[in-house]
């Protein structure tokens, strides 16, 4: 497949266009200041470092002022970004077009060097990326204005996982001279530039006037406030202080009806809820593979979308629901047998009087997901104590050790922008961070391997249906519900553009495009 | 050179009480659940990457060791480097400090300038006793007023500050009221802006604390009152606000004062509450947002800060309550 | 209630006290419905089947505020009984020794003293993991060093009693002299203490399940109650009216007996201005 | 004209009546001892003269009347004219009738107006020491601070002054000194004063009459030699003859048997009744009314009867 | 003997360590009690009574000198003493424990020593002069008089051989505090025990004593016998005291 450079739909009214939420409006005039409210700052370790940075908050965060070859666009689709177009000679070889007059914003100018040296110091980096760009065996500059990526085995994904933070190209000059530390400094390619960050308090970001796309960014400003608590955002909004804002509540449309000018929008992600059955301690309460299905049959993945997350979720499989070709969770297994069969299954495995402890993060809506769960099993005669933690001492207990202490475990993932990029965390092997609490099961191991190589089609999605249903009977990692995201902004201060769908948990994706409508 | 001999002894325990804070805070930290590194590094980090990070935070050294360390970097002015930001944790908190600062202090002088009239007030009696009729009530518990009174403290201290600040949050967003919620600006930047914006954090914030001053300030009311020398005054035929004025107000200011002491440890502890409905950037909502990822250092620094300033405040009280009531104070002479 | 010599407001707040206790108790005889048990569309107003209306995973909001107020209570009840003993043992035996154990012990308070409350309880439930017990354990620590300040205050005053002496030239032992007379000369001062600490205990026990350290789901607590309907203040506001206003009532209700249970213990007079 | 009237006073607290119909005159220039035992409503009565009870107290009947004023119908106001310009008080405890948190020369300045000669009136209570100015009550001990509170209240010049125990608190010693200035003060300035006390002999030696106390009631009053020298009601007698410092070396002190009434309403006859060797079945049902016996106001029935053989009785000690 | 004092100081250390003030209390005390004696002691406030009764009664160590009671010296455990002397106190009001019914009360010293109380306490309150139903009330339903009778009652209990009565009588009314000194005086006739009688009253304590010594500022300034003391006191302050009486 070809790339070539598009724009997004050109559309001077507000009406979305599909794919979209919303699409930023034109006509109107560019420049001004956004404020914008987000729950939570990007906080690592590592600092700024894109290769480095694993959640979606930062990602977010750092895809203002960096960019990457590619790009997803609406309905996860695959975009030229900083690579005008890509040619895949053989399902093993990307060559990549650079684009012309792109420059850092320090003014320097990108080159293939640096988009091979960033590629390479990520491979060669202890980043969790690394894995998800797949067999990568080389990568050169093909001339001054082209690079070549030569992966070891054909991989699907590749360009999904291209598209995201991690593998952004940085100004590998400066870094490898010495004179820029990414870690502390943000220097990108990208439309917008920091001036200011508190953390935990701000972002300040002002337009990069040597920014590639001349008709972008929009805004000449964007102050970003982080504020943990759901309230102060929604106040925010209301009374106009914030232009745009991310909301963690499923029912925040319900709490904004009211405000005049608030518009509430909920964009569909690929990230979803799982349960974790730890099989690895000793003694474990699901050792048997039966007790495993008799739990996720006795979950009700409907229920817990409509009744903890308000309808605004869908269940999963393993491959996130909504990502193209990814499996269909009515037709597995599980999702067609009821409560009766979770007991019959029980009872065979001798464990009729099943309780076990479900550790939760406090953080909403895990606690209402917990307690539909509790409620589902209950069903089956299964009896769930929930442990509510915060969220460091959750992962303390989660991923802290080897073999992991809890009984059951929920959390989510990040769905990416691709079905065969989450399923690899099933194979404890490579994923690594599960291996505490996961016993690998071979099968399942090379139905995953399979499905990355298998070209886009028929066959692909034939390939993944069987890492679902394997995955399904597996049950040590049962996927739920997909999680939604609600944002909010002011219709009478902002035209943003959103998509109707997210990988990488980016609401901020298109904010170069958002219109300011007055400044405050 | 008897206040110098006092201040000493006063630095040595209060010294004395630090140490047993830090000890009990530095204590606290590490018993706590979780790592940092599954915190600050996520769950994908590697044993690796894990040791790393200890390492260059010294985590990896001995509980003791790291203690001594740190107790004296903090002697020595370093309160350590925030895990998060990489940021020296003294600056944080030297930036942050003025907000909270700005809201106990805003909330004390309204427990101030409105519990101890509101508690005079319920306290004084102006009838006349010895007629018929009046007074009455057993207890003396200050008959009409005092119920009133009850009612009127006792809801200003059931009233939880998380509701209050919701509540306030809510209705002054969404209706223009005249104050703004949630659009911060620091004082240096622009202080009638500031103010406009930390008048209703610190209503909130105060609302317990002005009744609980009013409730002390009414007892202590009525304990003065019933001072041979507040009838000594009246039998001069000293007017009432002369006596309010000139014996009451002056010797009913001691358990008030001593409050202030307490409520100045309550208001630090409400500040976090508030600070995180309202949004401020103050110590509370970095120390809170510290504890949930195990920021040791900020943790650390944050509660000892407050700790240091209660301890300080309780001795400028000390001082004040020696200043108002000259039977306690330092400078007290012996009876001739 | 004439015997105890309470007067009217308290007497009120007794008995407001004892309706809630009730209330509580119904919930233990499944009174109101099962509290978790999801029972019809999510965030219905009142209406019949449930009479609070619904919260936002569709279970009725009546039985569970029945078992906030349970648990509640019984939390800080505890918690309060365990802070009594506590501050009764240390308070005593500093007040009544003085010397190097009333400096250990006063040094103790004051460091207890000098951590802001919420700072505290946050630690305590990090520590030791979110839940009751860590509520319990906060509203304890919260509570002592006040408890402990005035009991060894009046602990002090009563050793100097001259019944105290005699007993000391009789020949007592420690043990009985602080049994028998320091101690239920005390009780006065824990016993209205009490009452206001567990006006504090059920404001911590909210203000930790604001913050998500305190009691677990499904339980309800009044301040699990209230943080979760606090979000749902304007669509939904039956989800915090009904904990709302048994919280405010209790603490109301306690601070009215403690006031009046202090005016009887240590009657005072008043006097007049004019 | 008599200075203070006070008629049929009657003063209740929640649970006991202190004044029970309560009868004193006391005449432009008198020193008037008011005595009895504890709880007899000295104190009561001696407040009510200012109205200055605590706000528990009410008044059931009766009426006070100063220079002509009734105290108990005044409205605020006139009331505290009344207390500034004809009473004054001096009360049991010197140091806590001060105010703690002020100089004693700031407390003297508040009560004499600003640039007053608060040198002088100290001078006056005989306490020349510069350094009083400058102290804090505490700082006193127990006689400089009573001068004080002497000089604030004799300061206007008052018509009438209510000493209440005003060296009960006192040391033996200083007792007659802080006695001699109010005394002295007094004389000079022809303030009445109301003296309420405890020890029957220096009563006896300073004042002009008498008023003893039983049960809430005046029950005997007169110039003070005649009272306590010949008392004319057998409890004056049986007051008389207790005090410890009156018995001779050796001799047994015959106590009043019995305890103090304390009244919960009117007294249906004699409070004394009970404790009295001479009282009838009259005594118990039927309040006396005042009967005058030699130079004495008295409320007894036998009063009368009495009279030859309480004279009989052992005279107190009665230094002149 | 029952009681020496020979040559006791008593030092107090007060206020904060850094500024601590030494008072003595007591100096350089030698006085003596001889059995079934009365040993009035009389002096101004805050010259030392108070002290000097501790001492006596072993609940203050002094500072210098020895003190001895029944002609040993204290023995380390307080217990080897009880029932062998007692005390009445000063403050009617605080005397008797509020949360205890006056039987309790009177019955505590027995119960100390383990002994049975039996009927003693009805006897013991009848010779006090108080009505054996008294014994079930509390504290605050008795009159002053009635409280201190129950004082002397406890102390009375178990007969011991030395009590001392400090203040016991300064805050009580006149006419009944000639009744408490009757009753003493009646009941040492009867018990024989020797006795430290502490009073600022001189009235008082030429009641009761049979000598009496003056204290002023921690010193003894004078002992003589009551009647010596009272026709012709030898030191300046004694006269100066007996004046004001
Ligand atoms: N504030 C009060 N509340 C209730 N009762 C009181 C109050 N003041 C005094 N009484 C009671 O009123 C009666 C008279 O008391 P009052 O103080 O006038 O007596 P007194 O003759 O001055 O006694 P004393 O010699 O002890 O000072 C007593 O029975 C007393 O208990
Ligand atoms: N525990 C103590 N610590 C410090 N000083 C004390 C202590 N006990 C007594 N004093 C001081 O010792 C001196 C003598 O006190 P003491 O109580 O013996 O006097 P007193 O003659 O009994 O006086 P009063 O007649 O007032 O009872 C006083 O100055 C007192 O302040
Ligand atoms: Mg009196
Ligand atoms: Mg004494």
């Amino acid at each position: 497949a070809t790339g070539t450079t598009t724009t997004p739909p050109a559309s001077t009214q507000e009406s979305a266009a599909p794919g979209y939420l919303a699409v930023a409006d034109q006509a109107l005039p560019a420049g001004g200041t956004l404020n914008l409210q987000v729950h939570i700052d990007s906080g690592a370790a590592t600092g700024y470092d894109p290769q480095l940075a694993d959640v979606a908050t930062t990602w977010q965060l750092l895809s203002l002022s960096y960019e990457t070859l590619v790009t997803i666009g609406p309905d996860f689709g695959v975009q030229p970004l900083l690579a005008e177009k890509w040619d895949t000679p053989d399902p093993k070889t990307y060559v990549f077009h650079l684009r012309k007059g792109v420059t850092f914003s320090n003014g320097r100018e990108m080159t293939a060097d640096d988009v091979v040296g960033s590629l390479k110091r990520l491979l060669a980096s202890k980043s969790v990326w690394r894995g998800q760009l797949g067999p990568v065996e080389s990568v050169a500059k093909d001339g001054d204005d082209k690079v070549k990526v030569t992966l070891k085995e054909a991989y699907t994904p590749f360009l999904a996982a291209l598209a995201n933070v991690p593998a952004a190209v940085l100004p590998m000059k400066e870094i490898d001279d010495k004179s820029v530390d990414p870690a502390t400094t943000l220097l990108g390619t990208g439309p917008y530039v920091v001036e200011n960050h508190r953390q935990d308090v701000s972002w300040t970001f002002k337009r990069n006037d040597k920014y590639w796309s001349k008709d972008k960014p929009a805004a000449d400003a964007l102050n970003i406030t982080i504020a943990p608590e759901e309230a102060a955002r929604i106040a925010a909004l209301q009374n106009g202080s914030a232009a745009l804002a991310t909301l963690g509540n499923v029912d925040s449309a319900s709490m904004l009806a009211g405000a005049r000018n608030v518009q509430v929008v909920t964009q569909a992600t690929t990230d979803f809820y799982y349960l974790m059955l730890n099989t690895v301690a000793p003694g474990s309460k699901f050792a048997d593979p039966k007790v495993r299905q008799a739990i996720n049959i006795a979950l009700d993945p409907q229920q817990i979308a409509d009744v903890a997350l308000g309808g605004k979720g869908k269940p999963t499989a393993i491959t996130p629901a909504g990502l193209p070709g990814s499996c269909d969770p009515a037709a597995l297994p599980s999702a067609k047998q009821g409560p009766e069969e979770a007991r019959k299954l029980l009872a065979e495995a001798g464990a009729q009087n099943l309780t076990f402890t479900l550790s939760i993060f406090a953080t909403e809506p895990a606690p209402a997901v917990a307690q539909v769960i509790q409620q589902n099993l209950q069903q089956a005669g299964i009896t769930v104590k929930i442990e509510q933690m915060d969220e460091a001492s959750w992962s303390g207990k989660v991923y802290g050790k080897a073999p992991a202490e809890f009984d059951a475990a929920l959390s989510w993932f990040a769905g990416y922008a691709d079905p065969g990029m989450v399923t690899k965390w099933w194979n404890p092997e490579t994923a690594g961070f599960n291996v505490g609490f996961m016993k690998p099961d071979k099968d399942l191991n090379a139905l995953i391997d399979t499905a990355g190589k298998e070209p886009a089609g028929a066959a692909r999605e034939q390939a993944l249906a069987a890492v679902c249903a394997k995955a399904d009977a597996d049950a040590q990692m049962i996927p739920l519900v997909t999680r939604p995201a609600t944002v909010a902004f002011r219709g009478d201060a902002l035209s943003p553009s959103l998509y109707a769908t997210e990988g990488y948990g980016n609401v901020l994706r298109l904010v170069a495009d958002a219109r300011v409508k007055k400044t405050q | 050179m008897r206040l110098l001999m006092w201040w000493s002894g006063r630095a040595l325990s209060s010294a004395a009480t630090l140490l047993g804070v830090s000890v009990l805070i530095f204590a606290a930290v590490r018993l706590m659940p979780g790592g940092f590194a599954e915190t600050v590094l996520g769950p994908f980090a590697t044993a690796e990457q894990k040791a790393e990070l200890a390492a260059r935070y010294g985590l990896d050294q001995p509980v003791l060791l790291q203690y001594g360390h740190w107790l004296a970097a903090v002697t020595g002015g370093d309160f350590g480097t925030s895990m998060i930001s990489r940021q020296p944790v003294g600056t944080e908190l030297l930036a942050r400090l003025p907000v909270t600062a700005e809201l106990t202090v805003l909330a004390v002088a309204a427990s101030v300038l409105a519990g101890v009239p509101l508690g005079v007030l319920t306290a004084v009696r102006i009838r006349p006793a010895g007629t018929k009729g009046a007074g009455g009530s057993a207890g003396g518990s200050g008959g009409g007023s005092g119920v009133a009174g009850r009612l009127l403290s006792g809801l200003g201290v059931s009233v939880p500050e998380f509701v209050l600040g919701s509540l306030v949050v809510f209705v002054f967003s969404r209706y223009a009221l005249g104050l703004e919620v949630g659009a911060w600006v620091p004082f240096g930047q622009d202080p009638a802006a500031n103010l406009a914006t930390m008048i209703l954090p610190a209503a909130v914030l105060a609302v317990f604390s002005i009744s609980v001053t009013a409730r002390t300030t009414r007892d202590a009311v009525m304990g003065v009152l019933v001072e041979p020398y507040v009838t000594a005054a009246v039998g001069r035929g000293e007017s009432p606000w002369s006596i309010v004025r000139h014996h009451i107000l002056r010797n009913a200011a001691t358990p008030v004062v001593t409050l202030l002491g307490t409520i100045i440890a309550y208001l630090l502890g409400g500040a976090l509450i508030v600070e995180h409905v309202f949004n401020l950037p103050g110590v509370g909502s970095y120390v809170v947002q510290a504890v949930g990822r195990r920021d040791y250092a900020v943790v650390q620094a944050g509660v000892l800060l407050a700790a240091g300033v209660f301890i300080v405040m309780n001795v400028l009280i000390d001082l004040l309550v020696g200043v108002l009531d000259p039977r306690l104070g330092v400078l007290a002479g012996r009876r001739s | 209630m004439k015997r105890l010599g309470l007067d009217r407001l308290s007497v009120a707040g007794l008995a407001c006290l004892l309706v809630l206790v009730v209330f509580a108790l119904g919930s233990l005889v499944g009174a109101g419905g099962d509290p978790d048990a999801i029972v019809g569309p999510r965030l219905q107003p009142p209406g019949p089947g449930w009479w609070l209306g619904t919260d936002n995973l569709g279970r009725s909001v009546l039985p569970r505020v029945m078992e906030g107020v349970g648990t509640t209570l019984l939390l800080s009840s505890i918690a309060v009984l365990l802070t009594a003993a506590l501050s009764a043992t240390f308070g005593i035996i500093a007040g009544y020794r003085g010397g190097y154990l009333n400096e250990l012990v006063m040094r103790l308070v004051e460091v207890l003293y000098s951590f802001p409350a919420i700072v505290l309880a946050i630690l305590v439930a990090a520590v030791l993991g979110p839940g009751q017990l860590a509520a319990l354990a906060s509203i304890v620590l919260v509570t002592i060093p006040l408890m402990t300040r005035l009991v060894r205050a009046a602990a002090v005053a009563v050793s100097q009693r001259d019944y105290v002496t005699s007993a000391v030239i009789s020949g007592a032992r420690l043990s009985r002299v602080l049994a028998r007379h320091v101690l239920p000369n005390v009780a006065g001062t824990i016993a209205v203490q009490g009452t206001y600490a567990l006006s504090v205990g059920i404001a911590v026990e909210g203000g930790l399940s604001f913050l998500g350290f305190g009691v677990q789901p499904p339980q309800a607590s009044l301040g699990v109650l209230i943080q979760q309907g606090g979000t749902y203040m304007i669509a939904a506001p039956w989800l915090i009216l009904g904990p709302g206003v048994v919280l405010v009532l209790a603490i109301l209700a306690i601070n009215v007996v403690g006031d009046g249970l202090r005016d009887r213990l240590e009657p005072r007079e008043t006097r007049s201005l004019t | 004209m008599s200075l203070l009237t006070v008629r049929n006073l009657v003063i209740d607290y929640p649970q006991t009546r202190a004044l029970d119909g309560a009868d004193l005159e006391l005449r432009q220039g008198e020193t008037l001892g008011l005595v009895g035992e504890s709880g007899s409503g000295k104190s009561t009565l001696g407040s009510a003269v200012g109205r200055l009870l605590p706000g528990a107290a009410v008044r059931a009947g009766g009426e006070v009347t100063v220079a002509g004023e009734p105290v108990f119908d005044l409205p605020p106001g006139k009331l505290r004219h009344l207390r500034k310009k004809h009473l004054g008080f001096v009360f049991q405890d010197p140091i806590a009738s001060l105010d703690p948190t002020m100089r004693v020369g700031a407390q003297l300045r508040l009560v004499l107006g600003r640039g007053a000669d608060v040198g002088f009136h100290l001078g006056r209570v005989k306490l020349d020491d510069a350094r009083v100015v400058r102290a804090y009550p505490h700082q006193l001990s127990g006689g400089m601070a009573q001068r004080v509170a002497i000089a604030m209240a004799m300061a206007t010049a008052p018509e009438l002054l209510v000493a209440d125990e005003p060296t009960a608190a006192l040391d033996s010693q200083v007792r007659e000194e802080v006695l001699n200035v109010v005394f002295s003060l007094a004389a000079d300035a022809g303030t009445s004063i109301l003296w309420l006390s405890h020890d029957l002999p220096a009563v006896a030696r300073r004042c002009d009459r008498v008023a003893v106390m039983y049960g809430g009631r005046v029950v005997e009053s007169g110039p003070a030699r005649q009272v306590l020298g010949d008392p004319a009601h057998p409890y004056t007698a049986a007051l008389a003859r207790s005090a410890p410092a009156a018995a001779a070396r050796g001799a047994r002190l015959e106590p009043v048997p019995g305890r103090p009434p304390v009244l919960t309403g009117a007294s249906p006859g004699c409070a004394f009744a009970p404790r009295c060797p001479f009282a009838v079945e009259r005594c118990e049902h039927e309040r006396p009314a005042p009967v005058r016996i030699r130079e004495q106001d008295v409320l007894c029935h036998r009063a009368g009867e009495l009279a030859e053989h309480m004279t009989a009785g052992r005279r107190p000690e009665v230094s002149a | 003997m029952i009681l020496e004092l020979d040559d006791v100081t008593v030092t107090f250390a007060a206020g904060p360590p850094l500024r601590r003030i030494h008072l003595n209390a007591m100096r350089n005390v030698s006085l003596s009690v001889a059995e079934g004696e009365t040993l009035g002691l009389v002096g101004e406030s805050g010259s030392g009574k108070t002290t000097t009764s501790r001492v006596a009664l072993g609940l203050q160590r002094p500072t210098a000198g020895t003190v001895r009671f029944g002609g040993r010296p204290f023995p380390k455990r307080r217990r080897e003493l009880a029932g062998r002397m007692q005390a009445v106190l000063q403050h009617p009001h605080w005397s008797l424990n509020p949360r205890m019914r006056v039987g309790q009360s009177v019955a505590e010293p027995l119960a100390v020593l383990g002994r049975p109380a039996g009927d003693a306490v009805t006897e013991m309150l009848e010779h006090v002069g108080l009505e054996a139903a008294l014994a079930g009330r509390y504290p605050h339903e008795l009159s002053g008089g009635q409280r201190q009778r129950v004082s002397i009652a406890r102390a009375l209990v178990t007969r011991p051989r030395f009590i001392v009565f400090d203040e016991a009588v300064s805050a009580l009314d006149v006419s009944v505090q000639v009744q408490i000194l009757n009753l003493i005086k009646d009941l040492q006739a009867e018990y024989g025990f020797s006795a430290l009688f502490i009073s600022h009253d001189l009235g008082a304590v030429r009641y009761v004593a049979d000598r009496i010594a003056v204290m002023r500022a921690g010193e003894i300034v004078e002992t003589a016998d009551t009647a010596t003391f009272y026709s012709d006191p030898a030191h300046e302050y004694s006269k100066q005291l007996l004046e004001a009486l």
